[in-house]
This record gives structure tokens, sequence and C-alpha cells, in this order.
């Protein structure tokens, strides 16, 4: 009766490659960024020029990074509000920690770093998997603490730029055929974050976790560890984030990172991460990040009057989730209407 | 024949797994009692009992989603008890669980293999093999479906196939199956006996629940009995009749069971014609008279509950018409509905029909409050008035009014459902599963409160997949299959043996002579 | 059918819908003394569960939250010189009012399982259409009347695209957050018009006689007023909670939960377009980044008050109470010379500590149950075993 | 001699303990450096006045955050508010209330709407810092070519009133005919955006000659994007910025000169003048005059407004002997 005879070529799973790669998650954001790119280009060639181009990876860099860690958590059907507190902390952490130790090695700094941001992760997975409280609750109240936190560290003090190792600051000039090498750490952020939710078991888990996790845990799937691994995740990247920010901007201080939550989780659901967990991949959360950074250097180079951008920014989240929605009604659709004719 | 559990069966092989006098309770709801069962080795234990007798609060206590109150639980002889699914699956008991739990965004290969899906020597995922591994268990199980596409969309017989081929797919000691041919075919049906046997011989123990008769004795070398969360009996199917088995399962006679009262059946109160939702249901058609029950038969997933919610307005259609009182309803408006005098109790109790939360006054008078308010503001006096009124015509059992609702056991919340539509004063009112999941005592009193409406010229249409309740109750059976009505069966027509032909299409020349489709 | 299996007659009568239903348009009916008597008579509610009622009146989450916001003030007036004062009374409510407005629907609409993150960009487009309005030389009147429009018409996109498109609130209102900040923006650019009329931006400072209280709270509290008739005294309200606990069980009973939501959007559209209008006259100034942020501080506060994240339960004087604890915190300890540094960790941990603490209860109970009740199980077993 | 420590801005309980008169600073938002060393001065006069010296303010430079600051400080009976409003007017009625409750009103760095304060401490007279960093610009691109500017927020009202006077500049002096001020930008002195804004400055003018940064978060910001980018030495900058801050573009060749004010003396001079109201030495009125510390003699000019001093000028030759 209803199993589905034959259903592979009406339902487009054929393993036909180009059919596959234009139903990716991925392909909408993909194709705005190409064309946003291309008419700038056409209207302000200097846009790819080579500093132009460097530019925008570089602009990129922070958000990728971060939209990468967040997009494994809201996969797990979880969120974290707190991301630029973190940053904010990691970013003022670093500058600390040459202040306190000019000759320290860098690796030993990101090691810092990210050691900081994960634990600051794992304080926010410890008490949503613990205590089994929405996470959207408790982030929101950690953004407050961490940023509380921060400004009481920081007090006035900041830290700049000049008061960094010179070698430090360099990792977001210098660059590798053309790429800044901050911009490299991030490649390899997004393509090692991948390959662990696509190609390995825990990995996979996130998914089906965010699938439905009541299943999961009846599936024998370890729920709780694996959401804090998420966090964990996320907060490690996001400390990463937080030792390039500091590495690339001027100063860092009570401040920075601020307001900073709201734009990635945007990153995040622009690049196809469905808000509610089960699906999307980090690729396509990177290319968000890469796609609102754009946009806003993209206005500026068309000379778009910035009192508008934000305003376009807007319009952008809200095409993107309504064209995912479309694209879910569509195959609910189909897959519905595939099934009736299969009975 | 019935054996006492303790004592050893006739073949001597092995116990795997045993629980004894197993007790677990949620709130006030005692889901069971004392649950007994034994597994042994190279042998198939059909679970049998009426709705609610506790069989999957015993299959999830045996897979570590519950842990027992009291009660003895053996694996191998040793004591255990498994906190989490993630240890009895260690240990090597493999369950499909009642409701099919699939993972909606994941493809149907993965959702087989999740967290041990075969791996490269790098060690990651390898998508070949886990898709060629997936499509021969499909095969062994004799079903094509696409390994690639997503699980968001199958149908319940197509879930239902994976969670099978998920659980044989460990090659488990133990394996655990809780109706998984509630919503399958015959052909399919055959193809996972042939399975669960090779299994069987190959020495895993298995335990199985239907409520089909004929598949208990097909497939199973013993049978345990379960009434009102208690063990009753264990018996060796070679020896037992199903005559025997009804008995122990219900506990008394039959007819005994259902209290219908004779009545006088009046005007046509609602028509359905037509009524169609593009793969869900197809030209659906019938009347309910004043004064009368008609049951709606068929198959979990036969499309019954679609039907009466398209009809009620929850969900739209796409062709045909309702018509109420000779006027039409209009489509997906509940209020429409309500306002046009049906009521509606669903199915899931506690997700559809009451708000767990609430108290049982604010439960009761839910539908009420527009009536109770004036100027739009309710009044908590004539709130509670009403609530306590209905609940004491009910006899409702609660500490107090104020309680939330999920404080109280399954029957009675059953009866705040109904005591919520009662007191709308409806002229239809539609009960889909009323008895599932509450115990003997409270059912019967339901089905005596649901023949009292009628009997009052309510039209009733009810919706059962137990077939001695449809059977029992009703002045007329309807029959679904597969979104269609097949059948209408009189009271004195309908026997299990038709209503079932008609549902399942086992032998559609039999039905066609006796039955005629009204339009 | 066997004959002492049927009903006996009166259990029959008993559920009679008929009957029961004149019985209940009885009491809906007028007046009259007899219905008087028969309420008397019929009033079924016993002391016992008069007393329950009271109890659980008096033990639930908003009476926690108010006994919390009588203690916090305790605290804060022995603890804080000057704090026990009427200017006390007039700065901090001044300060409260917009979020303590802004929370009410706000309540309603995460008790219907939605969230709106887009409120304070609407106060800022309303607080920037109301500038450069005025500059245009406009009545004030027909500001106001222009400024609910927007309101209305911010909460109607947000509730559209959740409710006829079915999208997530949280992802859209992100979007409109960005929309109509950019819209205000666009309205007003970096311009700050500030030569409101002074008799009408010093009534949004003024006070009530020598209370203390600002004259604006009259408003604020017919808005808080409204919203808790709303939510537990009417029979819309009722559905609330049932559309956050479930949507199918509150279609079931006939509500329109699309609708209902929707309304709820406009409402905080609404309210929030007042409190853009309240923001631009406290402080005599109309621009784009008004109320910048404060959606956060709203939810927090809501949460705060013993509103669910998952819909389905919350309570407005709770809702009140969360807001004024807050406020009155964070004004004690600036008070206090206290920076705002530590605030930000203390709003944190009253958000943190009022979730986790009941959960992580429940949590470790439960877990012990169910340790203790495995442990006597297993030892049950291997005294059987043996 | 007047050189600020590094002194963090933390809020300093300052509660007016009887008898002694308290001196409260509201600075545009905490965790500021310019802020910082501004305080430094303030302090250091508070203290040889003997007032009590105390400092809050917001986290954030947004229009009304100031305002429930001021209310606390009413409250408190501070006698002297000095603040730098983030809005002339949204600070406007609270200080009202303050002023009614007894307070005197010190604007420095960022004026309020001239109602609500009793004198004005600014810097320089608006007009010659405007004209300076003009001047600056000019001579570093050799008097033409496109430049744009890189502000605070949008709503800043000094860099507002000098952006307006380098426009006017721009227009009327045959000097400047070749130049043209092609773009606006604000990187709302956040550090992160301001380098963004600079960064689609030049991308948007390719073209583009010099910027203009009339603020010391923008300056730093964009000279550390042009520094590690290939305008190096390509584009001009200039503008008001902290030597300290600067000293390594200076160095590194970004950034040639520019130009600001002893940040100290703003907050030195505000103290005392606060003190001189209160001791009913000045009402504000035009012509007063009274005596600043170290500093010796200021007089107050039209519209209540205090000039603290000429700017300085930076460059390579000199920067080393300033430190703050
Ligand atoms: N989580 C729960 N909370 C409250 N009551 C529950 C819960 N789970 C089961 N029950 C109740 O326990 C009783 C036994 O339910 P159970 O599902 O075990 O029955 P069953 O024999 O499997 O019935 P069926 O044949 O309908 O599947 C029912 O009254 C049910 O309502
Ligand atoms: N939203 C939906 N989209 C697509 N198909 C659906 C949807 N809801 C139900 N179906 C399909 O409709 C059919 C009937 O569903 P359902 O199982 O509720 O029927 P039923 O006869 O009421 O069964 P029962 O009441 O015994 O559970 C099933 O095949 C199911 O897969
Ligand atoms: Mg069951
Ligand atoms: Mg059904």
């Amino acid at each position: 009766m209803t199993t589905s005879h034959a259903l592979a070529p009406a339902l487009g799973t054929g393993r036909s490659p180009f059919a596959s790669l234009v139903r990716q998650r991925e392909v909408p954001v993909a194709s705005a960024l190409v064309v946003l790119v291309i008419v700038t280009t056409i209207a302000n060639p200097l846009f790819v020029s080579a500093q132009g181009v460097k530019d925008l990876m570089l602009n990129a860099t922070i958000t990728v990074i971060m939209a990468v860690g967040l997009g494994a958590v809201i996969i797990t059907n979880n969120i974290d509000l707190s991301v630029g507190s973190i940053l904010g902390l990691v970013a003022f952490g670093t500058g600390s920690v040459f202040a306190a130790a000019p000759d320290i090695p860098i690796v030993f700094v990101f090691a810092i770093g990210l050691a900081l941001g994960a634990l600051l992760g794992a304080i926010n997975g410890f008490l949503v998997t613990v205590a089994r409280v929405p996470s959207l609750v408790i982030t929101l109240g950690m953004l407050y603490i961490y940023r509380g936190v921060n400004n009481a560290w920081a007090g006035g003090q900041q830290y700049f730029a000049g008061d960094r190792p010179a070698a430090f600051g360099r990792l977001s000039v210098d660059t590798v055929l053309g790429v800044p090498i901050i911009t490299v750490i991030a490649i390899v952020v997004v393509v090692l974050v991948a390959v662990f939710l696509a190609r390995t078991r825990p990995g996979r888990d996130l998914y089906a976790i965010g699938s439905d996790d009541e299943a999961a845990r009846l599936f024998g799937i370890p729920v709780s560890k694996r959401v804090l691994t998420a966090f964990v995740l996320n907060g490690t990247l996001t400390g990463l984030a937080g030792v390039l920010y500091a590495s690339r901007f001027n100063s860092v201080g009570a401040t920075t990172g601020t307001g900073l939550e709201l734009d990635i989780v945007a990153a995040a659901v622009v690049g196809g991460i469905a808000i509610f967990g089960g699906s999307g991949s980090v690729v396509g959360a990177a290319i968000g990040a890469v796609l609102l950074t754009t946009i806003t250097s993209s206005l500026t180079a068309l000379n778009v009057d910035k009192f508008w951008q934000q305003a376009i920014v807007g319009v952008l989240i809200l095409t993107a989730i309504l064209v995912e929605r479309i694209a879910s009604i569509r195959k609910a659709r189909r897959l519905r209407t595939s099934e009736a004719t299969n009975a | 024949m019935t054996i006492d559990p303790t004592s050893d069966g006739p073949s001597p092989t092995a116990t795997v797994l045993e629980l004894r006098g197993a007790r677990k309770t949620f709130g006030a709801v005692v889901a069971l009692s004392s649950g007994s069962v034994r597994l042994r080795a190279g042998e198939i234990n059909a679970l049998v009992g009426e709705n609610g007798a506790g069989k999957s609060t015993m299959v999830k206590i045996l897979a570590g989603v519950h842990q027992p109150d009291s009660g003895d639980f053996l694996f191998d002889g040793h004591p255990i008890v498994f906190r989490s699914p993630a240890e009895s699956k260690a240990a090597g008991v493999s369950v499909i669980y009642q409701e099919p739990t699939l993972f909606p965004d994941l493809t149907v290969a993965e959702n087989i293999f999740v967290g041990r899906q075969p791996t490269t020597r790098l060690g990651f995922i390898d998508r070949a093999a886990m898709r060629a591994d997936a499509r021969a268990l499909f095969d062994r199980l004799g079903v094509p479906i696409d390994p690639d596409r997503v699980a968001e969309g199958l149908s319940i017989a197509d879930q239902q196939i994976i969670e099978i081929a998920k659980a044989i797919s460990l090659d488990a000691k133990v394996l655990i199956m809780d109706e998984p041919t509630a919503a399958l075919s015959g052909v399919e049906v055959e193809r996972l006996f042939g399975v669960a046997r090779a299994l069987r011989d190959r020495g895993s123990a298995i335990m199985f629940i239907s409520h089909r008769f004929d598949e208990v004795f097909g497939l199973s070398d013993r049978i345990t009995v379960m009434r009102d969360g208690a063990f009753i009996s264990e018996h060796t199917t070679s020896e037992v009749s199903t005559p025997e088995i009804v008995r122990a399962m219900v506990g008394r006679d039959v007819d005994q069971l259902f209290p219908k009262q004779e009545a006088r059946v009046g005007d046509t109160v609602v028509r359905v014609d037509g009524l169609t939702r593009a793969g869900v249901f197809h030209d659906v058609s019938f009347e309910v008279s004043a004064g009368e029950i008609v049951g709606l038969a068929g198959l979990v997933g036969a499309g019954r509950t679609e039907v009466a919610r398209a009809l009620f307005g929850i969900d739209r259609y796409d062709a045909g018409s309702v018509t109420i009182g000779g006027r039409r309803l209009a489509p997906r408006d509940p209020m429409a509905s309500i306002r046009a005098g049906i009521g509606f109790v669903p199915e899931d109790r506690r997700k559809q029909g009451l708000v767990m939360d609430m108290s049982v006054s604010r439960n009761t008078t839910l539908t009420l409050r527009t009536t109770l308010s004036r100027l739009g503001l309710v009044s908590a006096r004539r709130e509670r008035e009403a609530a306590a009124d209905w609940s004491r015509r009910l006899q409702v059992k609660t500490g107090s009014q104020e309680l939330p609702v999920s404080t109280l056991s399954g029957g009675n919340q059953q009866k705040v459902v109904l005591a919520k539509w009662l007191a709308t004063d409806p002229t239809f009112l539609i009960v889909d599963e009323p008895t599932r999941g509450i115990d003997v005592g409270t059912k019967s009193e339901v089905h005596r409160l649901i023949s009292d409406l009628a009997g009052r010229g309510i039209a009733v249409l009810m919706i059962s997949s137990e077939l001695p309740e449809v059977l029992g109750m009703a002045d007329r059976v309807l029959v679904m299959r597969e979104g269609r009505l097949t059948a209408t069966f009189d009271r004195d027509d309908a026997t299990p043996e038709t209503v079932i032909n008609a549902a399942t299409g086992a032998e559609p020349a039999h039905t066609t002579t006796t039955t005629e489709t009204r339009r | 059918m066997p004959e002492q299996t049927t009903t006996p007659s009166a259990a029959g009568s008993a559920i009679d819908p008929r009957r029961a239903s004149s019985a209940s348009r009885d009491t809906a009916g007028a007046s009259g003394d007899r219905d008087a008597r028969d309420a008397a008579r019929r009033d079924p509610e016993s002391a016992a569960e008069r007393t329950l009622r009271r109890r659980r009146l008096l033990t639930g989450r908003g009476a926690i939250m108010i006994y919390a916001l009588l203690g916090t003030l305790l605290v804060c007036a022995l603890t804080v010189p000057r704090f026990a004062s009427v200017q006390t009374t007039g700065f901090l409510l001044l300060d409260a009012i917009p979020i303590l407005m802004i929370a009410m629907p706000m309540a309603l609409v995460i008790i219907t399982g939605e969230i709106d993150l887009s409120v304070a960009s609407t106060a800022g487009l309303t607080s920037a259409a109301m500038g450069v309005l005025w500059a245009a030389g406009w009545g004030i009147p027909e500001i106001f009347v222009v400024c609910v429009l927007i309101g209305i018409g911010c909460g109607a996109l947000n509730g559209l695209l959740v409710t006829a498109i079915g999208l997530p609130s949280l992802a859209v209102t992100i979007g409109t957050l960005a929309l109509y900040r950019g819209l205000a923006l666009v309205v007003i650019g970096d311009n700050a018009v500030a030569d409101f009329p002074p008799a009408l931006t010093s009534f949004f400072t003024s006070k009530i006689g020598a209370t203390g209280i600002p004259t604006a709270m009259i408003g604020v509290a017919v808005i808080i007023a409204f919203f808790g008739v709303l939510l537990h005294f009417s029979s819309f309200g009722r559905t609330l909670p049932a559309i956050g606990f479930s949507k199918e069980a509150a279609s079931f009973v006939g509500v329109h939960v699309g609708r209902a939501k929707f309304w709820m959007f406009v409402a905080t559209g609404v309210v929030s377009a007042l409190v853009g209008i309240y923001w631009t006259l406290r402080y005599s100034s109309a621009r784009s980044d008004n109320a910048t942020g404060i959606e956060l501080a709203v939810i927090a506060a809501v949460l705060l008050g013993g509103v669910s994240i998952f819909g389905g339960r919350g309570s407005i004087p709770g809702v009140v109470a969360g807001v004024l604890i807050i406020s009155s915190v964070s004004y004690a300890l600036r008070l206090g010379g206290i920076s705002d540094v530590v605030l930000n960790v203390v709003t944190g941990l009253l958000l943190v500590g009022s979730v986790v603490t009941p959960s992580l209860i429940a949590v470790v109970r439960e877990k012990r149950r169910t340790r203790r009740a495995a442990r006597d199980v297993l030892a049950a077993s291997a005294a059987d075993a043996a | 001699a007047l050189t600020a420590g590094s002194s963090d801005g933390d809020a300093t309980t300052g509660s007016g303990s009887d008898g002694e008169q308290s001196i409260a600073f509201v600075p545009k938002q905490l965790n500021n450096p310019y802020t910082d060393v501004v305080l430094g001065g303030g302090e250091e006069a508070s203290k040889s006045i003997g007032y009590d010296y105390s400092v809050v303010g917001p986290l954030e430079a947004s229009a009304s955050s100031q305002v429930t600051f001021i209310n606390t400080l009413t409250q408190q009976g501070a006698n002297v508010i000095v603040i730098a409003a983030n809005d002339p007017d949204a600070v406007g009625p609270a200080l009202q209330e303050a002023r009614d409750g007894g307070a005197k009103i010190v604007a420095f760095d960022s004026d309020t709407n001239p109602d609500y304060r009793d004198v004005f401490i600014s810097q320089v007279e608006a007009k010659d810092v405007a004209l300076i960093q003009i001047r600056q610009m000019s001579e570093q691109i050799g008097g033409e070519g496109d430049i744009a500017i890189l502000s605070a927020t949008a709503n800043a009202t000094n860099q507002n009133e000098w952006i307006q006077y380098i426009e006017e500049e721009v227009d009327t002096n045959p000097d400047y005919a070749g130049i043209n001020i092609v773009s606006k930008v604000y990187g709302d002195d956040d550090d992160a955006k301001s380098f963004q804004e600079a960064q689609g400055l030049l991308q948007a003018n390719p073209d583009l000659k010099g910027i203009i940064s009339p603020t010391t978060v923008g300056i730093a910001a964009t000279a550390r994007y042009l520094s590690t980018s290939e305008y190096k030495g390509e584009v001009a900058l200039t503008g008001l910025g902290l030597p300290n801050e600067m000293r390594e573009f200076v160095k590194d060749g970004t950034v040639t000169a520019f130009a600001l004010w002893d940040p100290a003396q703003l907050g030195y001079v505000a103290a005392y003048a606060g003190q001189a109201l209160v001791d009913g030495t000045i009402t504000g009125a035009e012509g007063d005059t009274f005596e600043a510390g170290d500093l010796g003699e200021r007089t107050v000019g039209a519209d209540g407004i205090v000039i603290v001093g000429p700017p300085t000028e930076f460059d390579a030759d000199n920067i080393d002997d300033y430190d703050f």
C-alpha cells in the first residue's frame, strides 16, 4: 500500500549531481552573495580590487567564525545569545594577557582565548542541560552576566593595538595567496566544523537532537552530552573570534562585542539554518555571515544612502526566512503528493 | 491453560529478560500496578491486553525510558534497572516504540543508523556504505524505500517499516515490538513475520504486541495477557484459544461491557458529502441521525481522524461539503462548528483535549467561555458553578476543581473532556477513541454516557480502533480503508469478520456482497 | 442488554445536556432574586475548595513575585540612603515606564508561545516619525494618530508573517528588529527633533501632586489594567494560555489561534508605538536610536515575572512585579553609587536564578526519586534472584 | 603639568557627605579613553578645591541613557553636575530638575541646550578646531582633491558644529577651492564600526585623497585601517586624536599631523568653574571671571561659554613630548 515505490525520480532525490547540488540549502544564499558581488562590481569595479576583496574577507572573518559556532548550537534547537559578551570578554582577556606578558608566544594567547571561550560556553551548556531550562532564557541571562563581568574587569581600561606585539596585529594584515591569515583560520574552522557535523557520528547526533530531542533520547543518543558539546564548541569558536578581534581592531575594552548576538543569529538564519533546529549547515551559516557583512560594504560601495542600509539588511533577513519557508512547504507538498500517488 | 509466570514454561529455553510485579505511576495515574513478563531466548512472546492495559508502559520500562517504582527486574538472571534507553541498547535490547520516533529532518538511511553509522578507515561516516546497508535491510523486508529521502512526510506505514529496519539491524539479543503491524498491510506483515521468525531461530528473545488475534496466534510461541496494569496470565500459544484469551483480557463477557440502549433514530442531523483532502482521504460521504451512534472503524492510519478533523474545521478539505441541521457548515472554522452544535472529543487527550496546566474548572468551561461572560468578561462565580455542575453530573473524581487537570487519572481526564463538550449542548458529538487508555471501570461509564446521549437524541459519530467497542455501541458501522469509505454495516450485519475484511481489504468479494457504501 | 449494567435513571438525567444548558442559561439570564437565591443555594464551592483556591492564589508564582518585590523594596529602603523617598518613586517609575508598558503585551505574546524582538525598533520608528511630522508642522493629535497607526502596521506585519505564513516569530522579529530600526533611520536620518511644546514634554515628566508618582503612570495603569483584565478575566484571555500550551487543544475548542496571535502582535506594536511617543516626549528628543536595545530588558523582566518561555503560563501581576524588581534594584544600585556594571550582573543573576532554581530542584528531586526506586528494585530483584 | 594618569572611569561612590561639597562628572560614556583623560583633570582639580569627586554615567552613549544618572545625582543632592551631553535636549528636563534642587550645571566637551546649564567649558573656539583640521588636510593633500569626514555619532553636538565650520570654510575660502567633501560617515565612536566605515569610504570613493576624523576613536580606527592597507601613505588622515593612541601611526607614516587640546585641562577647568558657580564668584553671565587653579584666570564669554585654550598640533617632531 503506502510504501514508496520508485519514488526517487519523482522526488528528485536521484543521484544526478546537478539536481542534488541545486537542492542544497546553501544555494539560495550563495547565489544571493554572487549576485550582490556582481552587481556591486559592475557599479564600482574597485569592489573586487585586491584591497577590496581583502577587506571583504577580513570583515567577514570574525562573523563567519561566530556564525559557524552558533550554527552548531541552533542545529540542536538551542540558542546562545551571550556570544557578543563572550567575544568581549575574550578580546579584553587577550589584551590583558599581552599587557601582563608582552613576550608571551602568540600560540599561548590563542590557547588561553580558546580555553576561556570554551569555559564560558560550557557554563551556558551546563545550565541548559543540567537544569533543563530553555537556552533562550539562560543565555539571555548570561549575556548580562558576562557583560557585567567584562565591565567590572575592564572598567575604563582599554588596550590598544599598539600594546600588542606587531606580529599579532599582522595576522589580520598579512596574506597567504591574497587571503589574510585570519581568514585562512576562519576557512579552516568552517571546513573542520562542517566535516564534524556532516561526517562524524557525534556531529550527526546534533542534527538528530535538533530534529526531535525526545526521539533522540529514546534512541539512546546522549542528548545532554551532545548539547553541551555544541555549547562548548560555540564558546571555543567565539573565543577564537575574540582573539582575532583583538588582532584586527584597535581597541578592546568593556563594551567590545556589545549587541553582536542578533547579527550572528541573523547570519545563521540567513544561511539556511532552521531556527528550530535539525537542518541547515555551517557552510550555509558561513555564507550567510559573508552575505551580511558584504551587503554593508556593498551598499557603501554603491553609495546607497547609509540610512537605508539597516532597513535593507532587515528585508534581507525576512526574505531569507521566507524563501526557506516556501521551499520547505513545496518540499512537504511534493513529498505528500508523491506518497499519495504511490499509495 | 494458565501458567504461573514464575514457574518454568514448557520449553526449557533460557530466560533473558524478566520483569515481575512492576509498578509505575504518573502522578495520580497508575499505568502499571503489577506488570510481569518473561522473555526467553529463541521464543516469541506476544503481549496482549486492552487499550490502556499498560503494555507500552512495560515496554518503556524494559527499554529504560521509565524506571519502575517497584518490582523485580532481571536480565540474564542478574538484577538490573535500565536508567536510560542508551543503557538498554548497550545491553542488547532493541525496541520499536508504539509511536514512530523518527527524525523528520534526517534521511531514511540516517534514521536507521544514527549513532552507529558505518565509518571509513579515517573515522568519517561512509555515506555510500550506510546507503547500501539501508538498502540491504529494506530488501530483507521486501520494501523499496529510498534511503536518501528525508523522513518527513513519510506515511505511517513507511515510518513503521523504518522503525522495524532500525530495530532488526541491531541484531539484538532482545527485540521488543510495540504494535509494529498497526499500520501495515498483509504482505508487509508477512515479511516482518518472516524476519522475526528468522531472528528467533537464531536465538533472539522477541516480544510482540498486537491487537490482532490472527497475528498473535500466527506468530507467537507464548501469549502474555495483561489487564488494568497487571499481569493476568501466560499461555502457550498452541494450547489456548481466542475466546480464552479474550476472556482473560476483558475479565468478563464482552456483551456486558457495552450497555447499549435502544435508540429512537430520528431525522438526519449531519450530512457529509464527497469530502476529500488530497492524499489523505477521498470522497467520504455519510449521514448521522438524531439518536444514532455511528461507529467509524478502520486500521490506524486509515484516515478516520482526518475526516473528523476536516468535518469539524480543524483541517482544510479540498472538496465536498458538510451540512448540519440543513445548513452548510463553513470550512476551517471550529468556532462555527461549535455554534452549529458540534462537539468533538479528540483522540489525544493530553495534547488536544485538555490544557494540562489549567485547573479542572477552567478546562471544563473552556468551551463555555463566551456563554459565561458578559461584555467579554467571564464571571468567575458562574464559571465555578458550571464546572462544578458538570463535574458532578459526570462524576469526575478530583480533589478539587482548582487542581490542574494533569493530576487526574486518565478516565477522569476523559470525563472532563466529555463534560466540556456536553456543556455546549451539542446536537452532534464526535468522539475519537473515547476510551483509549482508560481503566475498565471508567470505560463502561463512558460507554454508558455516550449511549445515554444518543438516547436523548444526540447524533454521535464514534471513531474507535476497538472492534468490540464499535460493534457493541454502534447502530451503524462505517469502515474506512486507505482514506476511503469501504463499507457500511447495519448493527446486525456488523461482525468482527466483516468489519476487519472491509478495513484490511482482505476479502473484497465478501464485503461487496454484504454492503453498499451509502452516498 | 443485561439489566444491572444499564444506568440508573438518576445518573442518566444528571447528564441531560438540555437540562444542564437550561440551568446555565438560567444563571446566564438577566437578574431576579430567584437567581441570587439559586446561586446562593447552588454555589457549589465548599469552604475547603475556597481555602484551596485562596491558598493557590497566595502561593502562585505571581504572588511570590509580589513578595519578592516587597522584600526588595524593604531591603533597598533600609540599606540605601534616600531610597525611601517620594523622589525615588518618581524617577524610578519614569525609568520603568517603557519596560513596564511593553512587558504587558509581551507577556501575552510569550504566553501564546511566540516572542517579539522588534518592540524597541517599533518605538524607535514611531519616535522618528513623530519628529519628522512635528518638524513638518503637523498637529500633535494627528501625529499621535499616525504613531498608533505605525504601531498597528509594525505589529500587523509581524503578526502576518508569523500567523499567515507560519514563520517562527524569533526569526521574523529579528528581521523586523533590523527593518524597523532601519526605517527609523530612513525617516529621520541623523537629525534630532527637540522642539516639542514644553507644555507637552513637561507633562510627561510631571508628578501627581506630592505623591511623586509620574502623571503618565495613570495611562500606564490603564494599560496594565487592560492587559490584566484581558488575560485573567476575559473570555479571550482564557484562550491564550491554551494556545501556548497546545495549539491543537486551543483550536479544538474553537479558538482562532492565528487570529488571536495576530492581535497580540498588533497589541504589542501599538504599545511599542505608545512607548515611542512617551520616550520622545519624556526626553523631548525624537531620534532614530531612541529605545535601542530595550527588547532584551523587557523579555528579561517578563521571564523574571514568571512567564514561561514555552508559553502557556504567566500572570500580569507577576510581570509587573518582575519589571519593578529590576527597576528598583537598578535604581537603588545607582543611588548607592554602584556602577551599572554590577547592575548587568544582578539582572542576569536574577533571570538565571529565577528559572534555574525551581527547575534544578525539580530535576534533582526527580533524579533522587528514580534513583531510589531503581535501587529498591535492584535490591528486591537481587533478593529474589538469590 | 596637567597630565592624567590612567584613572579608571569607574564610578566612585560620592554621596556628598555632610558639609562637604560634591561634584559629579557625567561623561558621554564610561570606558572611553579620551573621557578618561578628561576625567583625570577633573579629579585633580576636584581634589585641590576639596570637593567630593565622583563619576557616573552610562555604558553606552545613547541620547537618553544619561538622564537616569542625572536623576540619581539630583536625589543625592550633588552640588555640581558636570556633563558632556550625548544629546543637547534629551538631558534638558532632568538637568532642570537638578537645578531646581540647587545643583549647578557645568557642561563640558559637548554642550547641552544653553537653557539647561550655567556654563559650557569648551575645548577651544569651535571654529579654531575646524580651521586647524581643514588647514592640515589641505597641506597634506596639496590643496586639492576629494576628502571625506568620519565622525562620531550623527547627533554629536560638537562634532556637528566643527563639521559645519569645515564645510563653510571649504565653500567660502578660495584657498580650498580645489577641495571637495564627497562623503560624511559616522563610526558612532565604536572602534569596529569606525574601522569599517573608513574602509567603506575608500572603496566607495576611489579618488579619495584624505579623511578628516574629528573624534579620537574615529581617527585611531581609521589610522589602523590605513596602516594595514595599501592606502597607507596614499590617503592623508587628520583630525582630533590622543597622542598616545596615534604615536604608532605618526611614526609609521600613516599620519603626518593631527590636533587636539589637552583634554585634562577641560576637566580641570570644569571643576573650577563648578566651584566658582557654587561660591557665587560667577553666574554664567558674559564677562564673569574665575581662577582656574594652575591654569590661571578664565573669562566667561558669550552664551556662557568658557574657552580652555588653543589646540595643539602634533606631528613626528613633537609627539613624544606629550603623554596623554
Ligand atoms: N507519561 C504518562 N503520563 C500519564 N499517564 C500515562 C503516561 N503514559 C501512560 N499513561 C497512562 O498509563 C496507562 C497505560 O498506558 P499504556 O500506553 O501503557 O497502555 P497500552 O496497553 O500500551 O495501550 P494501547 O493498546 O492503547 O497502546 C494509560 O491510562 C495511560 O493514559
Ligand atoms: N499533515 C499530514 N500530511 C500528510 N499526511 C498526513 C497528515 N496527517 C495525517 N496524514 C496521513 O493521513 C493518514 C491517516 O492518519 P491517521 O493515522 O490519523 O488516521 P486514523 O484513521 O485517524 O488513525 P487512528 O485514529 O487510528 O490513529 C495517514 O496515512 C497519515 O500518514
Ligand atoms: Mg501501547
Ligand atoms: Mg485517529
